[in-house]
Order: C-alpha cells, then structure tokens, then sequence
C-alpha cells in the first residue's frame, strides 16, 4: 500500500482519529460497521461480455469480462478457466506505477480471484465446448482508477457485478449467446484494526494509521469461502471470529442492496 | 488499412452506415474533473470511445538523471484497458501503443508552457476503456481538458480529429467499420487558436487534393470539437463554484 | 480447493490415508545453521517438505528511496526449485510465490523488532527444495528459527500450522492429497507467546463452527510446533559451545 | 532523439546555422532541400534473402530481409506477414543503449512498415502457401550501425533496397526459389523546421536544433502513403501541404537514382 | 563473481598468501592439486527424478533432473533434449540477486552442460518416444546455496551424480520407469592461477586474488571434453598443459571417490 | 559439436571441402575506422563471416555504484542480427551470447592498460552481420583494431584463431560445415608477442596429443592474423594522414 504522501500522517492526527474512534465515530460520519456509499454500474462498457463500474467512497474502478474460446489446464480438462488480473493504474494514485502488477495488485487479484473461485460462483463445468480440447476462458479484469482505500471490496463488487450481468458471445463456436452461468454471489468485506477497534471498509487514511488488515469472502449461505490477513499487525482469534460476523452481516446487507 | 476496399461504406443516399453526412462529427461528450486523486481528469466519450485521462504534475521529474534543467517533460501513456476491444487486450505496452504515447506526449509539450517548469515533469494517463476508432484523438482531445483541469498553464489548447477515406470519399471522423475497411486514415490535432499542427498522421492512400478536402473538414471540425472542450471545463468550474467535492 | 470432493482421504476407522488421526501433525524437523555463508538459516523437514531458509542483515536497505527512516523493511521471499513439485517449476517468481512472499514479510515484520534498526533491511530467503502441502507455513515457521540464528532480536516467535476440511471433517496440517482434494484450506501463523495471528489465509468452504475447530487444533498444535523451534536452536547453540564453526 | 552530448549545442551556433539558412546555405553546402549523398550495396549480407548497406551522409545502416513459412494472423487468412524491426545499436551513437526497441527506434521501424504495407510494395496475397495454415513470413530488419541523422529515411532506404533484391528459398516448403512479389517502390522523405525554415534530410545537428519533424512517403504514382509528424514544435497547413510536394518531388528523385 | 565484500581483501594478506604458496602450502593445510573434502548424498530430493546435494569444502548445491516428455528440436527429430539451469540463490552469498541468471550463472551452466553433452553421459538417441513428435526432455537444475568458490566443479559434480542416479516415470507415456541411459562420467577440475601457482579446486579467498581460471572436463578415458578459460588473466601455453594433466589426474580420483 | 561425425570433410587428396589444407586459415580482411561516431571501430571479414567492432570510452562508468577505483571496466556486448544466421534470429541476448560477452570482455580486459583509466568503462560492441564460424574469434580479433583505433592503450594485441578436428584430423580454423559436422572446437585467443593465453574454450572431443597438435597450428597462424591486424590500422593512418574524415 502506497505511503501517506507527506512522509507520515502527523501523529496528531492519528492520535484524533484514534481517540474518535474509541467513541465510536469516524471521520466521515460512519459507524465502526458501516460500508461507505457504493454505487455500482453495469454493463458500462458495450464491448466487454459482461463489466461493472464501481464507486466506493472515492474509490473507483472499472471490471469488464471478456470470455475467449481456448484450450483447458492439461490437469481439468473438463473445466472451463477463470483468471483474474487487476491493474493498479498510474493515474489512480501519485506513487502506482506503470509496468508489470506488483506484489499488491496481485494480492488484491487473487483474493477477489479466490473468493469467485471458491465460492463456485460460475459453473466452471458448464463452460466445456470440447472436452480436454476447447473451453471457455473467462478473463476478469479490473482497471483501478481512483484510489481512496479498500480495493478488495471495490474490485469483488465491481466483478461480481460484471460476472452476473455477462452475456458470452457463442457466434465463435457456432453457439447461441448465452449467459454466464452463476450459481453463488459471493461478497468480500474487509476490516483494518485501527488502535483497538476493527473499522469495516477503510478508506485510504483509515489504512495508513492502521495495523492489520483482515478480508472474509462469504457465500449466499453465510459460509467463509476466503480470508487473507493482510499487512503487518496482529488480531486476536476473538477479533478474527468477530471479524468473521461482521463479514456475514454487512455482506448480507450489501449482496441484497447490490446484487440482486 | 483494410485490404477489403470494396465493402460498401456509404450508402445510395450519400450517407455513411450509421446515417452521418461525410462531414458529421460522432456525438461527443467530455466531463472534467472526474477523479479524486489525480490533480487533473476529464472522461471523453466520442462515438463508442470511452477514454478516461488523468494528469499529475508538475511534480519532480524521477530519476534526476532525466530531469531537464530548462523546461518540463511532458509524459503521455496511452494504454488499453483488456476489456476495451473485441479480443481481449494482453496488458502491458504493444508497439503501437508505445508510438501513440510517443507523439502525444510531443503534442502535448508543443501546447503545455513547459518552460514555467524546469527540471519537472507532467504524467498524463490516457486509458481506453472503450476503443471505437480514433481513440489516440479522442485521449489527446480529453488530455487537453485533463491538462487544463490541473490547472496546467497551456498556450493554447490542444484538439485532435481524424479525417479518412472510404469507397473513395473523404470522410471525417472514421467509425470503427470505416478505419477496419476504408483507405486511409488520418488523424490531426491542432492549437486551435493558432492553427498550428501539432500531431499529423497517415496511412493508406491519398492525392493531394483528397488531402485538401480532409484537412479542411478536420480544421472546420476542431473548432466545433474545442467549444465541447471549453464547455467541459466550465462546466466543472461551475460545479466547483457550488461547492462540490 | 480441489473440485473433487468425493475422494475417500477419511478412513472407516477414522484415520487418515497417511495413518493419522485428524489431529495430528506430520513429523516436524528443524536444523539451525545449516548454511556458511548467511547471517541466519534454518532446513526444515515437515512431512514430504523440505524448505531452506537463509538471513541476511540488517543490513543497509537498498535501494536507497526504499529505506524506512523508521524501521527496518522486512523482505521474505519465497521460491519454488525447479525441481521441487512434480511439473518442472519454471524458474522465478510467478503470483502465488509474490503473494506468498508478500503475506509472510508481514508476518515476520509483525515480530521482528523492526524499529531497532531504522533505515535496515532484513532479507529472508525461502527455498522449497521438496514440496509437499503446507510449505509457506514451514517455510514461515523455519524462518523464524533463522532469524534467531541470526541474532536478530523478535518480539516473540512466529509459528505456522495448517488445518483444513477433508470429507466434511476438520482435520490438521494436510497433505499432498488433502490439499489437492480437500475443501477448505486455512494456514495461520501465530506469536506463540501472546497468541496473536500474524498470517491467516483461507480457501474453500467452511462454516463459523469449523472455523473454530480448525483454529482450536491449530492453537494446540502451535505449541508443539513452537518447542521443535526452540530445540533446534538450543541444539545449534550447543554445537557452537562445544567448538563448531 | 539523443541530445546534443555536450548538453546544448551552443546558442551561438545555432543563430549561426539559422541566419545561414534564411540565406538558404546548410552547413555542408547542401540546398534546402537537397538530400545527402547516399550509397547504397545490395546483396551485403549473403546469408539473407535480401539485404542493403545504406550510407547517407554518415549515418549507416544495414537492412536484411528473412522469409519463413509460417502461421498467418486468424484475422487475415489469405495473407503473408510483414514485420519490421530497428534496432538502434549502441554501436551507433554514445547514449543508445542495448535492450529492447525503445520508444523511437519503434517509431521508426513503424513508419518505415507503413511506407512499405500501405504503398502495397509487397503483395502480401502472392505470400499464401496454404490458405488459413502456412504462408511466408516477411522479416525486415535494419540494424542502425552510425547515426547522423534522419534515419527514417535511410531506414526505408534500406528496406526498400532489400526487399526489391530478395530471393525467397522455396525449399523448405518444396518449391522453386523466387524473388519477393514487388509491385511498388515507396519513398520517404523527412524534413525538419528549423526557425522559418524547412529542410530535407536533417543531420544530426540540424535535428538537434529542430523544431518539429514531418516525413511524407510516397508511391511511384506521387501518391500519399503514410505520413508522421515527429518531436515537439508545429507546422501549419501549408508548410504541411509544401512538404507534401517537396517529398513528391525528391521521392521522385531518389527513387530514379537508387531505386530502378 | 562477486567481489570481497570489505572492498578488496588486504594486500598484506594476499601477499601471505602467494608466499605461503610458493612454498607449496594453502591456508587450509591443502597441497595446490587437493580437492577440498566433498560430500555427495544422492536422492536428496525425492520428488525429482534423480537429485544430489553436494558440498565441496563450504561451498553447497542442489542438483535435481526432471524428466518430462515434450517435442524435440526441429533440426534434431531423433535426440532427447538436455537442458541445463543453475540458478545462484541470493541466499548463497550477499551479493548474489534475485532475478533472472546473470552472465556468472550462465557461464557456470554452459561449462557443466557442455561437459555432460560433450562426453556423451546421456545417451540422447534413446530418449526418442516418437520420433520428431515426441521424446524426453531433461533438465538439470541446480540451486546454489552457500557459496564458498568453484561452483563449476560442485555444479558438474552434482548434476553428473544426480543424472547417474536418475529414474524416469515411464507413466506417463504408458512405460515402465526406466534409468537413464547413462554412458560416461565426466568430471571438471578447475583451477586457478596465483601469483606463479596455479591452485586446484579454490577457495572463495583463492578466487578474489587469483588471475586467471581453467576448467578442463575430462571423460572416463581420460580424454578433453571440454575447457573454459575465465575471468581476466591469462596462461602460458604450459601451464595449460599442465592444468590438463592435472585435470585427468585429479579427475580420476574424483570420479573413483564419489561417482562410482 | 554436432553428432554426425560420418559426414565426409576432407577428401581422399587431404584437402578440405573449400579446398584448404588442414593448416590453411580463410581469407582474412580487416578495415579499421569504418564508423564515423564511435570512438574506434573495425570491419572484419574472415571467410563468410562479417563482424562489425566499435568502441566507446575509456568514459565514465555508469550506474556509479559499478566504477572500479583501481581500473577501467570493459565490457564487450557479442550480438547476432536478426538475419545474420541462416533462421532468424530473434533480437536481444541469449545465453549463448551472453557467455560469449563473459569471455570476451575478460579476454580484452587483460590486454588494456585498465589501471590507467580508474572509474571508467570501456565498451566493446561486436555485432555479427553475417555468421559462418568462428564469429566469437572473428569478433575478438576486429575488436583489438577497434580498441587500437580508439587510441586505447593496450600492453600487446590480441589476436584470435580457432582449431578443430574433423574425420579424426586436427585442422585449422573451422568453416560452417566443420563446425557443424566436426569433433572439437577450440577457439584460442593470444597476446601476440607474450604468447599469453588469453581467451580458451574446448568442446568436443580431444586427445592431449590432438590438442598439442591443434595448438601448434594456432600459435602458427596467430602471428600471419596480427600483421593482417595491423596493417589494417596503418592503412587507417595513412587514410588519416592523407586527410580522410
């Protein structure tokens, strides 16, 4: 994660940030649970299969699906395959950088990889066009373009969203369109630990004063399908299982408001 | 260009497939200011192009090595996102993407008064969301309005449109049929205050006189296009009065 | 997580494929100094694994832009051999390995007392020589040996086990075959001492009463694993009383 | 473009060299519109199916021509490939450096291609060994061995040269050798504006103290084929529309000197 | 190869160095044509298909061979594949950097993948599965882990004792496993020239103060396989000869000790 | 070396396929100061092979942390062009050539008089035009004129040769086909008026008798290669004082 730009947000304030939040208040008005506004567009790009452009916060970013015909993993060969990249641009953040993904915009693709994968989101079997020979291939990519904290969520939002609206084109092969098949609608909800007291979708200030950062994808069934602790700092196993709560009720509450 | 020249591209009537005369603009729409983090943003969307521009700077150009001690680089990375075009887009720079950033940053340096800015360096971000033919223009025209939006002193503005040529007749402002199977393509962009030319390219085939005709209707369409770009920016201007973000 | 969930890994009796009962772990060995040239270094034999770890530093971060005027910067990297899995690896980093690497960095530096060493970077080198299920948590759990090797001083010590789902049943630290047809994985790494997590990771399908099974065996065994550490490094420092290296 | 190594060539000099232009003198003798004395060896290198040595002043370059069967593009079925590389060789010039093609030796080897693809000097179609599995791969590579100055145009110098003298080896696919299907012969000419003025065939210091670049290529017919306006600095119109007619008129001239 | 780490090992103690040399005698109580004690386990790496872990004096390998089925080289339709990898772990020494293999590395695996191709170890015409479809590829990898001078000889040992120990899984093509065809051992010595000495089997220290490095690879009759002068330095035409001898002599006892 | 050692190479009379002797070398030409920009620079043509040399320096090296106090650093770059072998060859360095560059740059190195130039680099670009055997040997040998051209201070020359075995028989200076259908290669590079070995390579198959046997012939031709070498440098200063360039 990128460093607060003028060195070190000043002690101060953190000291303020801190102290507000042990009386339960946030510097935009939330409360310790609360997700910020999000707003979610779908098929905003025509050209992609299915794609979604996403505001949380000031955070944006844009999902687009893209489903080619290809040649399956020699070791599934009767699965289609899903692969997710997301792309941290240079003009979402002073300090992102042009050039191949680094280490945490890998993270942040495979963790919104994982919570899609788990989750069964898409019928992988159900993307087969010639056993062991031609599957579909679904790309999933995600362009950050504005940066204010928790791309996590942003970006498992914006492709969930673009995965339940995507239409492949089947004219390749021969085929009828048809729609992605989706059979789960996963939801990831990350929290950092600020102080003593764990604050659901950080933004980009939360983050920089924060120690430790937890994520917990979670299935329609209110089932864990991914975690990942992230960044230095430590939680307690009581933190974690309360983490855990808080994941199924917000994403509960989100999946209805957003995804559905 | 397109090998197939013999695809019909215009109609009985005189009209193009998508019913424009040779000289219709597509509809076009800039938003400025459309990012929180970048100093400067602005959203075009021309035709099916969608290209969203961000600018920082100046700020200190890195590494020193590079610096220049008597004006300001100017740095334009055109990039496509995977999911603008119909086969996804392996990320990363291409070889064609690598010459488009390359002459928009130098039209973009011809504009900018980089003199103002030694030893510094202004990054303008141009990514396509959505390609739909001409989308070097349209970044170059947004990154204008991006420029601006920082509060980046410019000498005059910066306003690109493409001219071209199918079934024999010059056109403007190609769609995407039209670049795939036309016989030439030529995208402008103009100060348009001055007239200068500041980006000129061209391929497939042209006489002199076609060349006339499609540079005339390209300068009498810079000046439609720049008042878009002027209205952007005072749009925003107008939202910032009123106390937005 | 493997899709294959209807592989039999649970016997009648009860008992793992490998003989095992759900809650116990693989044989665990450790060797302190096993490298020259290191500053810090550990092997460790986990089951089928085989993971070498070496340390250098703190040593001047480089290059300089990245130093912390805080804190030394802990950099872990994890590496597949070629010959370590049973499809030739191909040489150098690919995600998971950055992922890998990324997630236990911050988990040493979650012990390491980092602050002592402003502007220092401290380099953890993670070699899977053999892999066999679980080898980020054996190679987490031998760095820490290597750090104490190395005479780096740590808040506390940082130790890794893995629990998982096989046949609907929790089970501990799993195997080549669990791993690839299980359903549900989940590594932690903990400070013994103070039980803190540090590293947590999951994948697959697990309920919250799951969860708390899977975590209540890994606290268990976090302790057995913890002494192995510590033994290890008594021994290596009795092999340099009586003279050695 | 490499700066001047001295850091700036001096302001004196480059009055000097302005106020000789306006009286229509270059530095070597040439008019404003002259070309420099270009030499050109075909058949340099015999291990390529065509090749050319291209001296023009002194910049220096080598061109070679391979051809490989090959696959064709899925979109264009029925066509051979051309493909054109430069490399700027850090034997050329003190701050060139080995590694991949940068940002201008790729805008050269681009305006080079589009010379040869657009005039349609190859033709591609007559480059189809089996439709949609194997046809003839075209290389063009040119290798820039001394650079001083315009070397777009001793770049298509080279290429054109090659590619006019190229004898394919049919062997490999059991056919009789022949030469390369060439229907037209493209030029290029760049000109640079340097003060008022606009001059043919920079040399480096003349490019060094340029505003502006524009290069015209053209066919045997006069045609327009390709055209790249190059660096900061601008033109007008007619400063466009009179290079347009000086590159007909030395494209013209060239391509009888060098090219029949 | 990488430099002392405290700038340039003192002059005084190379100066003691070389006089001790001259009378015969080295810093570890070795003769100047001893090898340091080695030790070879075989089957160290029970994934792979034969593996070594070496040590020579401080100096520490990997080897492991991986045998995969795959396509031959065009101009080869009747030979198996061997590739040779050794890759200098950052944890092997200081200086040592992660990333692709440097020019050191490489020429450490060229010189030990040119004494196991020269000799003809691996009989590669029996490795066909289907000629010009289908045959073995082998590769050698080799991780350095602790680096303490003459990686040639530890690299060659180790990939000669885990190619000798190597079995194939024939599964995989529907064989039965099989060893490798192993026909020769080849052994390198290398050898370093110190003031007028010239040194066997160095030392890290031997090796920053030396000038001038031979490798001589021999085969089991006592023939050249190959050579590899390096680093700066240079040999009369004698001491080369003599380093041939030496090489045949020391590598005879080499391969009776540990490869047999 | 190849693996059809039963390809015939030499004939019944002894003579080779081009019509050499065993001991004959191809015709050699060297021109040195073909190149206008480079500080020195050579052109060799040395049977089908043409290798163009030219060097920069002695100049500051760069990145600074690479600067030796004590002596210039050379480095050679060997780079094939894409149509100088008979299959393309892609562009940028293989291992092949960047071993070649190992050999090279310390073959040079222990010819320049390094210690006069602490802090500089000297490089060494060696670009095979056209390829026919012995392209590394070719290389070495136009590079020390490239180096004499530049005005670098060298303790001696350094003059290349290769020798082989075909059909069983020691012979000098390899061509394409004895290359790849012969036994051995064994390219050798020499100070000449030392006789110090400088750059030695062997693969193959070799005897301690046919090596004597291929190096005796090296020796002998080394020195009719170093009057070729430098007549190609006082041919250059007579061009010089004549008043070329």
């Amino acid at each position: 994660m990128p460093r607060d730009e003028s060195g070190i947000l000043s002690e101060i304030k953190k000291g303020y940030i801190i102290r507000q939040l042990q009386e339960g208040k946030r510097g935009d008005g939330r409360t310790l649970e609360q997700f910020r506004e999000a707003t979610i567009k779908i098929d905003y790009i025509k050209r992609a299969a299915g794609s979604a452009y996403v505001e949380l916060g000031k955070t944006k970013i844009v999902a687009g699906i893209k489903v080619e015909a290809g040649s399956p993993f020699a070791d599934t060969p009767n699965q289609g395959v899903l692969t997710t990249n997301v792309e941290f641009l240079p003009m979402a953040f002073p300090t992102f950088e042009s050039g191949p993904p680094n280490e945490a915009s890998i993270e942040v693709a495979r963790v919104v990889d994982r919570g899609i994968r788990e989750s069964k989101m898409i019928d992988i079997q159900a993307l087969v066009i010639e056993p062991a020979v031609k599957v579909w291939i679904v790309f999933v990519d995600i362009d950050v373009i504005d940066y204010d904290g928790n791309l996590i969520d942003a970006c498992t939002l914006g492709a969930v969203a673009a995965l339940r609206s995507a239409v492949v084109s089947g004219s390749v092969v021969g085929k009828e369109d048809f729609k992605l098949p989706v059979r789960n609608t996963p939801v990831s909800v990350t929290m950092v630990k600020i102080g003593e007291n764990i604050v659901v979708d950080p933004d980009l200030e939360e983050e920089q004063i924060s120690s430790g950062r937890i994520t917990v994808t979670t299935s329609e069934d209110g089932r864990l399908k991914a975690m990942q602790k992230g960044t230095t700092g430590s939680f307690t196993l009581d933190e974690i299982k309360k983490a855990i709560s808080t994941s199924i009720n917000v994403g509960k509450h989100l999946r209805e408001k957003h995804l559905s | 260009m397109g090998t197939q020249s013999d695809i019909k591209l215009i109609e009985e009537n005189g009209l193009r497939l998508d019913g424009r005369n040779p000289g219709d603009l597509r509809p076009i729409k800039i938003e400025a200011g459309v990012l929180n983090r970048a100093d400067g943003s602005a959203l075009i969307e021309w035709g099916g192009n969608k290209v969203l521009v961000s600018v920082y700077g100046p700020r200190e150009a890195y590494p020193k090595h590079n610096q220049d001690i008597n004006k300001a680089i100017v740095k334009a990375r055109y990039n496509m996102a995977a999911f603008s075009v119909d086969e996804r887009k392996r990320p990363g720079p291409d070889r064609r993407s690598i010459e488009i950033s390359k002459v928009l940053s130098e039209a973009l340096e011809s504009a900018i008064m980089v003199e103002q800015f030694p030893r510094a360096q202004i990054d303008v971000f141009i990514e396509v969301l959505q390609a739909d033919a001409g989308t070097r223009i349209a970044g170059l025209t947004a990154a204008a309005v991006a420029i601006a939006d920082a509060g980046i002193p410019m000498r005059d503005f910066v306003t690109g449109c493409t001219a071209g040529k199918v079934n024999d007749k010059v056109v403007l402002d190609l769609s995407k049929e039209e670049d795939n199977f036309g016989q030439a393509d030529l995208p402008i962009a103009i100060l348009p205050k001055s007239k200068k030319i500041v980006l000129l390219q061209m391929d497939g085939d042209l006489s002199l006189e076609e060349f006339d005709t499609a540079t005339s209707m390209i300068i009498n369409a810079i000046s439609r296009i720049n008042e878009i770009q002027r209205n952007a920016l005072s749009a925003k201007v107008k939202v910032d009065d009123a106390g937005g973000e």
